[in-house]
Protein backbone atom coordinates (compact mmCIF):
# COMPACT_ATOMS: atom_id res chain seq x y z
CA UNK A 1 0.00 0.00 0.00
CA UNK A 2 1.27 3.41 -0.70
CA UNK A 3 1.08 6.58 1.49
CA UNK A 4 1.08 10.29 0.12
CA UNK A 5 3.65 12.24 0.67
CA UNK A 6 3.18 16.19 0.92
CA UNK A 7 6.43 18.58 1.11
CA UNK A 8 6.24 22.52 1.59
CA UNK A 9 8.34 25.46 1.24
CA UNK A 10 12.38 24.44 1.16
CA UNK A 11 11.74 20.60 1.60
CA UNK A 12 10.01 20.79 -0.94
CA UNK A 13 12.48 23.22 -2.96
CA UNK A 14 15.29 20.44 -2.35
CA UNK A 15 13.69 17.37 -3.10
CA UNK A 16 12.24 19.15 -6.33
CA UNK A 17 8.83 17.81 -6.30
CA UNK A 18 5.31 18.82 -4.23
CA UNK A 19 4.00 15.68 -3.44
CA UNK A 20 4.17 11.93 -4.41
CA UNK A 21 2.78 8.45 -3.52
CA UNK A 22 5.54 5.75 -2.14
CA UNK A 23 5.41 2.30 -0.62
CA UNK A 24 6.69 2.60 3.13
CA UNK A 25 9.04 -0.63 4.00
CA UNK A 26 7.43 -2.52 7.01
CA UNK A 27 10.68 -1.66 9.29
CA UNK A 28 9.43 1.54 8.85
CA UNK A 29 7.88 2.53 11.85
CA UNK A 30 7.89 5.67 13.28
CA UNK A 31 8.30 9.39 11.95
CA UNK A 32 11.91 9.27 12.37
CA UNK A 33 12.07 5.75 10.97
CA UNK A 34 10.53 7.70 7.93
CA UNK A 35 12.82 10.56 7.72
CA UNK A 36 15.79 8.53 8.19
CA UNK A 37 14.41 5.95 5.38
CA UNK A 38 13.74 9.11 2.54
CA UNK A 39 17.13 10.22 3.17
CA UNK A 40 18.39 6.81 1.95
CA UNK A 41 16.47 7.46 -1.44
CA UNK A 42 18.70 9.98 -2.95
CA UNK A 43 21.28 13.30 -2.95
CA UNK A 44 18.04 15.54 -2.99
CA UNK A 45 16.47 13.57 0.01
CA UNK A 46 19.36 13.81 2.36
CA UNK A 47 19.49 17.41 1.07
CA UNK A 48 16.60 18.14 2.04
CA UNK A 49 16.30 16.21 5.35
CA UNK A 50 20.07 17.12 6.57
CA UNK A 51 18.85 17.85 9.84
CA UNK A 52 15.88 16.12 10.54
CA UNK A 53 15.24 17.71 14.15
CA UNK A 54 13.82 21.08 12.71
CA UNK A 55 12.22 18.92 10.05
CA UNK A 56 8.07 19.00 10.84
CA UNK A 57 5.74 16.58 10.37
CA UNK A 58 2.32 16.61 9.86
CA UNK A 59 -0.17 12.93 9.82
CA UNK A 60 -3.35 13.62 8.17
CA UNK A 61 -2.85 17.64 8.63
CA UNK A 62 -2.49 17.24 12.37
CA UNK A 63 1.03 17.95 14.14
CA UNK A 64 2.93 14.84 15.41
CA UNK A 65 6.25 14.08 17.18
CA UNK A 66 9.21 12.50 15.54
CA UNK A 67 8.39 9.75 17.52
CA UNK A 68 4.59 8.88 16.11
CA UNK A 69 3.52 5.55 14.57
CA UNK A 70 2.85 6.43 10.84
CA UNK A 71 0.50 3.33 10.46
CA UNK A 72 -2.60 4.11 9.41
CA UNK A 73 -1.57 7.09 7.58
CA UNK A 74 -3.35 8.65 4.51
CA UNK A 75 -0.99 11.46 3.68
CA UNK A 76 2.01 12.96 5.80
CA UNK A 77 3.07 16.65 5.12
CA UNK A 78 6.98 17.17 5.70
CA UNK A 79 7.96 20.85 6.35
CA UNK A 80 10.16 23.13 7.92
CA UNK A 81 9.20 25.08 10.82
CA UNK A 82 6.40 27.66 9.82
CA UNK A 83 6.58 31.16 9.66
CA UNK A 84 3.63 32.85 8.91
CA UNK A 85 1.35 35.39 10.62
CA UNK B 1 -24.23 28.66 22.81
CA UNK B 2 -21.41 27.35 20.86
CA UNK B 3 -19.22 30.32 19.46
CA UNK B 4 -18.08 29.28 15.64
CA UNK B 5 -15.06 31.20 14.63
CA UNK B 6 -14.82 32.46 11.29
CA UNK B 7 -11.60 30.77 9.33
CA UNK B 8 -10.46 32.05 6.09
CA UNK B 9 -7.22 31.34 3.98
CA UNK B 10 -7.20 33.70 0.45
CA UNK B 11 -5.05 35.31 -1.96
CA UNK B 12 -7.23 38.64 -1.82
CA UNK B 13 -6.61 41.18 0.90
CA UNK B 14 -9.97 41.94 3.34
CA UNK B 15 -11.68 44.49 4.86
CA UNK B 16 -11.17 44.94 8.77
CA UNK B 17 -14.83 46.90 9.07
CA UNK B 18 -16.89 44.62 7.02
CA UNK B 19 -14.99 41.36 8.95
CA UNK B 20 -15.81 43.61 12.29
CA UNK B 21 -19.35 44.52 11.67
CA UNK B 22 -19.80 40.68 10.89
CA UNK B 23 -18.96 40.05 14.25
CA UNK B 24 -20.81 42.92 16.05
CA UNK B 25 -24.06 43.68 13.84
CA UNK B 26 -27.34 43.27 15.84
CA UNK B 27 -25.87 42.44 19.16
CA UNK B 28 -25.70 44.84 22.48
CA UNK B 29 -22.98 42.21 24.49
CA UNK B 30 -19.75 42.67 22.88
CA UNK B 31 -18.30 45.77 25.17
CA UNK B 32 -14.63 45.17 23.36
CA UNK B 33 -13.49 44.34 19.88
CA UNK B 34 -9.55 43.74 19.35
CA UNK B 35 -8.06 43.35 15.54
CA UNK B 36 -4.95 42.66 15.04
CA UNK B 37 -3.60 43.57 11.12
CA UNK B 38 0.01 42.11 10.12
CA UNK B 39 1.44 43.66 7.39
CA UNK B 40 4.45 43.25 4.90
CA UNK B 41 7.49 45.26 5.75
CA UNK B 42 10.13 46.40 3.01
CA UNK B 43 12.83 45.69 5.68
CA UNK B 44 14.57 49.55 5.00
CA UNK B 45 14.32 49.14 1.63
CA UNK B 46 16.12 45.28 0.97
CA UNK B 47 12.65 43.35 0.56
CA UNK B 48 10.41 43.70 -2.98
CA UNK B 49 7.85 41.51 -1.93
CA UNK B 50 6.39 38.31 0.38
CA UNK B 51 5.83 34.72 -1.21
CA UNK B 52 3.22 32.88 1.33
CA UNK B 53 3.26 29.43 0.89
CA UNK B 54 0.51 27.11 2.85
CA UNK B 55 -0.74 23.78 2.98
CA UNK B 56 -3.96 23.90 1.82
CA UNK B 57 -6.69 22.09 4.70
CA UNK B 58 -4.14 21.78 7.17
CA UNK B 59 -3.83 25.65 7.67
CA UNK B 60 -7.39 25.94 8.30
CA UNK B 61 -7.67 22.52 10.26
CA UNK B 62 -5.28 24.31 12.72
CA UNK B 63 -6.08 27.83 12.53
CA UNK B 64 -9.37 26.29 13.46
CA UNK B 65 -7.92 24.35 16.39
CA UNK B 66 -6.27 27.57 17.79
CA UNK B 67 -9.40 29.80 17.22
CA UNK B 68 -11.24 27.07 19.09
CA UNK B 69 -8.92 27.19 22.05
CA UNK B 70 -8.94 30.62 22.69
CA UNK B 71 -12.81 31.02 22.55
CA UNK B 72 -12.64 28.64 25.33
CA UNK B 73 -9.77 30.19 27.40
CA UNK B 74 -10.78 33.60 26.99
CA UNK B 75 -14.77 33.19 26.28
CA UNK B 76 -15.05 34.88 23.49
CA UNK B 77 -18.27 35.86 22.01
CA UNK B 78 -16.41 35.79 18.59
CA UNK B 79 -13.35 35.30 16.66
CA UNK B 80 -12.19 35.65 12.86
CA UNK B 81 -8.76 34.56 11.56
CA UNK B 82 -7.80 35.27 7.91
CA UNK B 83 -4.45 34.46 6.38
CA UNK B 84 -3.29 35.32 2.38
CA UNK B 85 -1.09 33.70 0.28
CA UNK B 86 0.55 34.05 -2.38
CA UNK B 87 2.94 37.17 -3.23
CA UNK B 88 2.39 39.93 -1.10
CA UNK B 89 4.06 43.63 -1.55
CA UNK B 90 5.11 45.93 1.51
CA UNK B 91 2.26 47.65 3.31
CA UNK B 92 -0.35 44.95 2.31
CA UNK B 93 -2.24 42.84 4.99
CA UNK B 94 -0.69 39.54 5.57
CA UNK B 95 -3.35 38.04 8.20
CA UNK B 96 -6.24 39.17 10.49
CA UNK B 97 -7.52 38.60 13.82
CA UNK B 98 -10.55 40.23 15.54
CA UNK B 99 -11.61 39.00 19.22
CA UNK B 100 -14.62 40.47 20.10
CA UNK B 101 -16.02 39.75 24.17
CA UNK B 102 -18.03 41.45 27.08
CA UNK B 103 -14.76 43.27 28.20
CA UNK B 104 -11.05 44.54 27.21
CA UNK B 105 -8.63 42.10 28.70
CA UNK B 106 -10.26 38.96 27.10
CA UNK B 107 -10.47 40.68 23.39
CA UNK B 108 -6.82 41.66 24.02
CA UNK B 109 -5.71 38.25 25.07
CA UNK B 110 -7.95 36.34 22.69
CA UNK B 111 -6.12 38.25 19.55
CA UNK B 112 -2.86 37.92 20.78
CA UNK B 113 -3.12 34.33 21.72
CA UNK B 114 -4.31 33.43 18.65
CA UNK B 115 -1.80 35.23 16.90
CA UNK B 116 0.69 33.38 18.92
CA UNK B 117 -0.66 30.21 18.35
CA UNK B 118 -1.08 30.80 14.09
CA UNK B 119 2.80 31.79 14.06
CA UNK B 120 4.09 28.56 15.25
CA UNK B 121 1.97 26.23 14.22
CA UNK B 122 -0.03 27.24 11.15
CA UNK B 123 1.51 25.78 7.97
CA UNK B 124 2.24 28.94 6.07
CA UNK B 125 5.71 30.00 5.21
CA UNK B 126 7.28 32.90 4.17
CA UNK B 127 10.06 33.84 1.32
CA UNK B 128 11.89 36.72 0.81
CA UNK B 129 11.88 38.86 -2.76
CA UNK B 130 14.73 40.79 -2.29
CA UNK B 131 14.77 44.22 -3.81
CA UNK B 132 17.81 43.90 -5.74
CA UNK B 133 16.67 40.62 -7.55
CA UNK B 134 19.40 38.93 -6.37
CA UNK B 135 18.28 36.32 -3.37
CA UNK B 136 14.95 34.47 -2.78
CA UNK B 137 15.56 33.27 0.89
CA UNK B 138 13.05 31.15 3.43
CA UNK B 139 12.40 32.89 6.18
CA UNK B 140 13.82 31.29 9.47
CA UNK B 141 11.33 30.72 12.68
CA UNK B 142 12.11 33.13 15.57
CA UNK B 143 12.95 31.40 18.65
CA UNK B 144 10.99 34.53 20.03
CA UNK B 145 7.60 33.29 18.31
CA UNK B 146 8.68 29.86 20.41
CA UNK B 147 9.13 31.84 23.41
CA UNK B 148 5.61 34.42 22.92
CA UNK B 149 3.68 31.58 22.39
CA UNK B 150 4.76 29.34 25.97
CA UNK B 151 4.21 32.43 27.51
CA UNK B 152 0.31 31.40 27.76
CA UNK B 153 0.74 27.57 28.88
CA UNK C 1 11.29 60.98 13.94
CA UNK C 2 8.98 62.51 16.64
CA UNK C 3 5.95 60.12 16.18
CA UNK C 4 2.51 62.48 16.71
CA UNK C 5 -0.57 61.04 18.21
CA UNK C 6 -3.73 61.55 16.58
CA UNK C 7 -6.43 62.73 19.67
CA UNK C 8 -9.90 63.35 19.01
CA UNK C 9 -13.18 63.86 21.37
CA UNK C 10 -16.10 63.39 19.45
CA UNK C 11 -19.90 63.08 19.69
CA UNK C 12 -19.79 61.16 15.94
CA UNK C 13 -19.00 57.98 15.51
CA UNK C 14 -15.93 57.09 13.57
CA UNK C 15 -14.56 54.66 11.01
CA UNK C 16 -12.09 52.17 12.14
CA UNK C 17 -10.71 51.14 8.61
CA UNK C 18 -10.41 55.27 7.63
CA UNK C 19 -8.61 55.35 11.01
CA UNK C 20 -5.78 52.61 10.39
CA UNK C 21 -5.91 54.27 6.86
CA UNK C 22 -4.86 57.64 7.84
CA UNK C 23 -2.18 56.10 9.90
CA UNK C 24 -0.23 53.47 7.62
CA UNK C 25 -0.97 54.51 3.80
CA UNK C 26 1.92 54.95 2.11
CA UNK C 27 4.38 53.46 4.91
CA UNK C 28 6.48 49.93 4.28
CA UNK C 29 7.94 49.77 8.01
CA UNK C 30 4.62 49.02 10.14
CA UNK C 31 4.59 45.30 10.30
CA UNK C 32 1.63 45.23 12.73
CA UNK C 33 -1.75 47.42 13.77
CA UNK C 34 -3.84 46.67 16.73
CA UNK C 35 -7.41 48.09 17.08
CA UNK C 36 -9.37 48.65 20.09
CA UNK C 37 -13.08 49.35 20.02
CA UNK C 38 -14.67 49.43 23.00
CA UNK C 39 -18.62 49.36 22.65
CA UNK C 40 -21.61 49.97 24.70
CA UNK C 41 -23.62 46.67 26.18
CA UNK C 42 -27.06 46.36 26.87
CA UNK C 43 -26.36 44.49 30.19
CA UNK C 44 -28.89 41.83 29.51
CA UNK C 45 -31.58 44.53 28.19
CA UNK C 46 -31.26 46.55 31.33
CA UNK C 47 -29.72 49.39 29.57
CA UNK C 48 -31.21 51.46 27.01
CA UNK C 49 -28.31 53.79 26.46
CA UNK C 50 -25.09 55.72 28.51
CA UNK C 51 -24.29 59.12 28.34
CA UNK C 52 -20.80 60.24 28.44
CA UNK C 53 -19.69 63.31 29.90
CA UNK C 54 -16.36 64.85 29.87
CA UNK C 55 -13.81 67.52 31.05
CA UNK C 56 -13.45 69.46 27.48
CA UNK C 57 -10.07 70.67 26.84
CA UNK C 58 -8.99 68.56 29.43
CA UNK C 59 -9.66 64.95 28.14
CA UNK C 60 -7.59 65.97 24.98
CA UNK C 61 -4.83 66.88 26.58
CA UNK C 62 -4.88 63.67 29.16
CA UNK C 63 -5.27 61.30 26.29
CA UNK C 64 -2.30 63.15 24.40
CA UNK C 65 -0.44 62.70 27.66
CA UNK C 66 -1.04 59.18 27.80
CA UNK C 67 -0.77 58.23 24.24
CA UNK C 68 3.06 60.54 24.02
CA UNK C 69 3.58 57.81 26.76
CA UNK C 70 2.87 54.84 25.18
CA UNK C 71 4.83 56.37 22.09
CA UNK C 72 7.86 56.81 23.85
CA UNK C 73 7.40 53.40 25.80
CA UNK C 74 6.56 50.69 23.37
CA UNK C 75 8.50 52.84 19.83
CA UNK C 76 4.90 52.76 18.63
CA UNK C 77 5.22 54.16 14.77
CA UNK C 78 1.65 55.41 15.19
CA UNK C 79 -1.55 55.98 17.89
CA UNK C 80 -4.71 56.84 17.30
CA UNK C 81 -7.38 57.60 20.10
CA UNK C 82 -10.92 58.67 19.62
CA UNK C 83 -13.89 58.99 22.59
CA UNK C 84 -16.97 59.89 22.05
CA UNK C 85 -19.25 61.94 24.24
CA UNK C 86 -23.18 62.27 24.63
CA UNK C 87 -25.59 59.49 24.22
CA UNK C 88 -24.70 56.46 23.04
CA UNK C 89 -27.03 53.29 22.06
CA UNK C 90 -25.65 49.55 23.04
CA UNK C 91 -24.08 48.18 20.23
CA UNK C 92 -22.49 51.47 18.90
CA UNK C 93 -18.76 52.60 19.82
CA UNK C 94 -17.55 54.42 22.47
CA UNK C 95 -13.90 54.72 22.30
CA UNK C 96 -11.25 53.45 19.49
CA UNK C 97 -7.64 53.23 19.70
CA UNK C 98 -5.22 52.05 16.66
CA UNK C 99 -1.70 51.64 18.03
CA UNK C 100 1.39 50.80 14.89
CA UNK C 101 4.68 49.16 15.51
CA UNK C 102 6.86 47.27 13.51
CA UNK C 103 6.56 43.97 15.43
CA UNK C 104 3.39 42.70 16.61
CA UNK C 105 4.03 42.30 20.95
CA UNK C 106 4.77 45.99 20.71
CA UNK C 107 1.76 47.06 19.19
CA UNK C 108 -0.35 44.95 21.61
CA UNK C 109 1.09 46.56 24.22
CA UNK C 110 0.22 49.91 22.97
CA UNK C 111 -3.10 49.84 22.52
CA UNK C 112 -3.47 47.73 25.99
CA UNK C 113 -1.77 50.20 27.69
CA UNK C 114 -3.15 53.45 26.16
CA UNK C 115 -7.02 51.77 27.54
CA UNK C 116 -5.53 50.90 30.88
CA UNK C 117 -4.57 54.50 31.49
CA UNK C 118 -7.43 55.97 29.43
CA UNK C 119 -9.95 54.45 31.79
CA UNK C 120 -8.15 55.68 34.71
CA UNK C 121 -7.01 59.16 33.75
CA UNK C 122 -9.00 60.20 30.90
CA UNK C 123 -12.09 62.99 32.17
CA UNK C 124 -15.34 60.91 30.87
CA UNK C 125 -17.73 59.96 33.04
CA UNK C 126 -20.67 57.09 32.22
CA UNK C 127 -24.20 57.82 33.29
CA UNK C 128 -26.83 54.60 32.92
CA UNK C 129 -30.08 54.90 30.86
CA UNK C 130 -32.10 52.30 32.47
CA UNK C 131 -34.86 50.26 29.97
CA UNK C 132 -37.28 50.60 32.31
CA UNK C 133 -37.22 54.71 32.32
CA UNK C 134 -36.27 54.79 36.28
CA UNK C 135 -33.52 54.93 36.99
CA UNK C 136 -29.86 56.79 35.90
CA UNK C 137 -26.96 56.11 38.13
CA UNK C 138 -23.74 57.03 37.23
CA UNK C 139 -21.17 54.38 36.89
CA UNK C 140 -18.85 53.41 39.63
CA UNK C 141 -15.09 53.47 38.90
CA UNK C 142 -13.83 49.86 39.51
CA UNK C 143 -11.01 49.05 41.64
CA UNK C 144 -9.89 46.60 38.30
CA UNK C 145 -9.50 49.43 36.23
CA UNK C 146 -6.83 50.69 38.68
CA UNK C 147 -5.07 47.19 38.94
CA UNK C 148 -5.04 46.83 35.35
CA UNK C 149 -3.20 50.06 35.00
CA UNK C 150 -0.73 49.50 37.84
CA UNK C 151 0.77 46.25 36.09
CA UNK C 152 2.26 48.65 33.48
CA UNK C 153 4.70 50.68 36.60
CA UNK D 1 -8.77 87.57 42.68
CA UNK D 2 -11.85 85.12 41.82
CA UNK D 3 -10.68 81.39 40.12
CA UNK D 4 -12.56 78.97 38.00
CA UNK D 5 -14.09 76.23 39.32
CA UNK D 6 -15.61 73.77 36.83
CA UNK D 7 -17.67 70.58 38.00
CA UNK D 8 -18.35 67.32 36.50
CA UNK D 9 -20.63 64.73 36.51
CA UNK D 10 -22.63 63.70 40.13
CA UNK D 11 -20.23 66.51 41.67
CA UNK D 12 -21.91 68.64 39.06
CA UNK D 13 -25.03 67.60 39.62
CA UNK D 14 -25.32 67.68 43.43
CA UNK D 15 -23.74 71.27 43.52
CA UNK D 16 -26.35 72.19 40.90
CA UNK D 17 -23.99 74.14 38.51
CA UNK D 18 -21.50 73.09 35.54
CA UNK D 19 -19.09 76.16 37.19
CA UNK D 20 -18.65 79.56 38.84
CA UNK D 21 -16.29 81.60 39.92
CA UNK D 22 -15.40 82.47 43.36
CA UNK D 23 -12.97 84.06 45.94
CA UNK D 24 -10.58 81.66 47.25
CA UNK D 25 -9.90 83.44 51.05
CA UNK D 26 -6.44 83.84 51.78
CA UNK D 27 -5.83 80.64 54.53
CA UNK D 28 -7.25 78.04 52.00
CA UNK D 29 -3.77 77.14 50.32
CA UNK D 30 -3.88 73.38 49.23
CA UNK D 31 -6.41 71.16 47.18
CA UNK D 32 -7.57 69.75 50.60
CA UNK D 33 -8.40 72.88 52.11
CA UNK D 34 -9.98 74.59 49.33
CA UNK D 35 -12.59 70.88 49.47
CA UNK D 36 -13.05 71.72 52.80
CA UNK D 37 -13.73 75.42 52.45
CA UNK D 38 -16.63 74.48 49.79
CA UNK D 39 -18.45 72.06 52.23
CA UNK D 40 -18.56 75.21 54.24
CA UNK D 41 -20.96 77.54 51.12
CA UNK D 42 -24.47 75.37 51.98
CA UNK D 43 -26.09 71.61 52.01
CA UNK D 44 -25.70 71.14 48.12
CA UNK D 45 -21.50 71.74 48.36
CA UNK D 46 -21.51 69.29 51.82
CA UNK D 47 -23.38 66.98 50.00
CA UNK D 48 -20.89 66.62 46.72
CA UNK D 49 -17.86 66.61 48.62
CA UNK D 50 -19.20 64.37 51.45
CA UNK D 51 -16.17 61.93 50.86
CA UNK D 52 -12.94 63.97 49.81
CA UNK D 53 -10.58 61.09 49.90
CA UNK D 54 -12.82 60.17 46.37
CA UNK D 55 -12.95 63.44 44.57
CA UNK D 56 -10.26 64.03 41.99
CA UNK D 57 -8.94 67.80 41.08
CA UNK D 58 -7.39 69.58 37.97
CA UNK D 59 -5.74 72.31 38.35
CA UNK D 60 -5.58 73.95 34.34
CA UNK D 61 -6.18 70.95 32.98
CA UNK D 62 -3.82 68.69 34.68
CA UNK D 63 -4.62 66.19 37.77
CA UNK D 64 -3.15 67.02 41.09
CA UNK D 65 -3.06 65.60 44.67
CA UNK D 66 -4.91 66.87 47.32
CA UNK D 67 -1.85 67.84 48.95
CA UNK D 68 -0.86 70.20 46.23
CA UNK D 69 -1.12 74.19 46.33
CA UNK D 70 -3.82 75.99 44.63
CA UNK D 71 -1.67 79.24 44.26
CA UNK D 72 -1.64 80.65 40.39
CA UNK D 73 -4.80 78.42 39.30
CA UNK D 74 -6.60 79.82 37.01
CA UNK D 75 -9.50 77.16 36.44
CA UNK D 76 -9.91 73.81 38.88
CA UNK D 77 -11.50 70.79 37.82
CA UNK D 78 -13.53 68.91 40.80
CA UNK D 79 -14.93 65.51 39.55
CA UNK D 80 -15.71 61.89 41.04
CA UNK D 81 -13.60 59.37 39.43
CA UNK D 82 -13.34 59.03 36.08
CA UNK D 83 -15.12 55.85 34.25
CA UNK D 84 -14.18 56.39 30.26
CA UNK D 85 -13.22 54.40 28.05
Amino acid sequence: MSTKLVYFAWVRERIGKPEEEIVIPDNVVTVRDLLNHLKSLGEEYENALQYPEVIRVAIDQEHVEHSEKIAGAREIGIFPPMTGG
Amino acid sequence: MTVIPTIRVQSTDFDLQSEIDTLTMGRRDIGAVVTFSGLCRDECGALSALELEHYPGMAEAEMRRIAEMAIERFSLLGLTALHRYGKIMPGENIVLVVAAAPHRQAAFDGASFMMDFLKTSAPFWKKEHAADGTARDWVAAKDADDTARDKWR
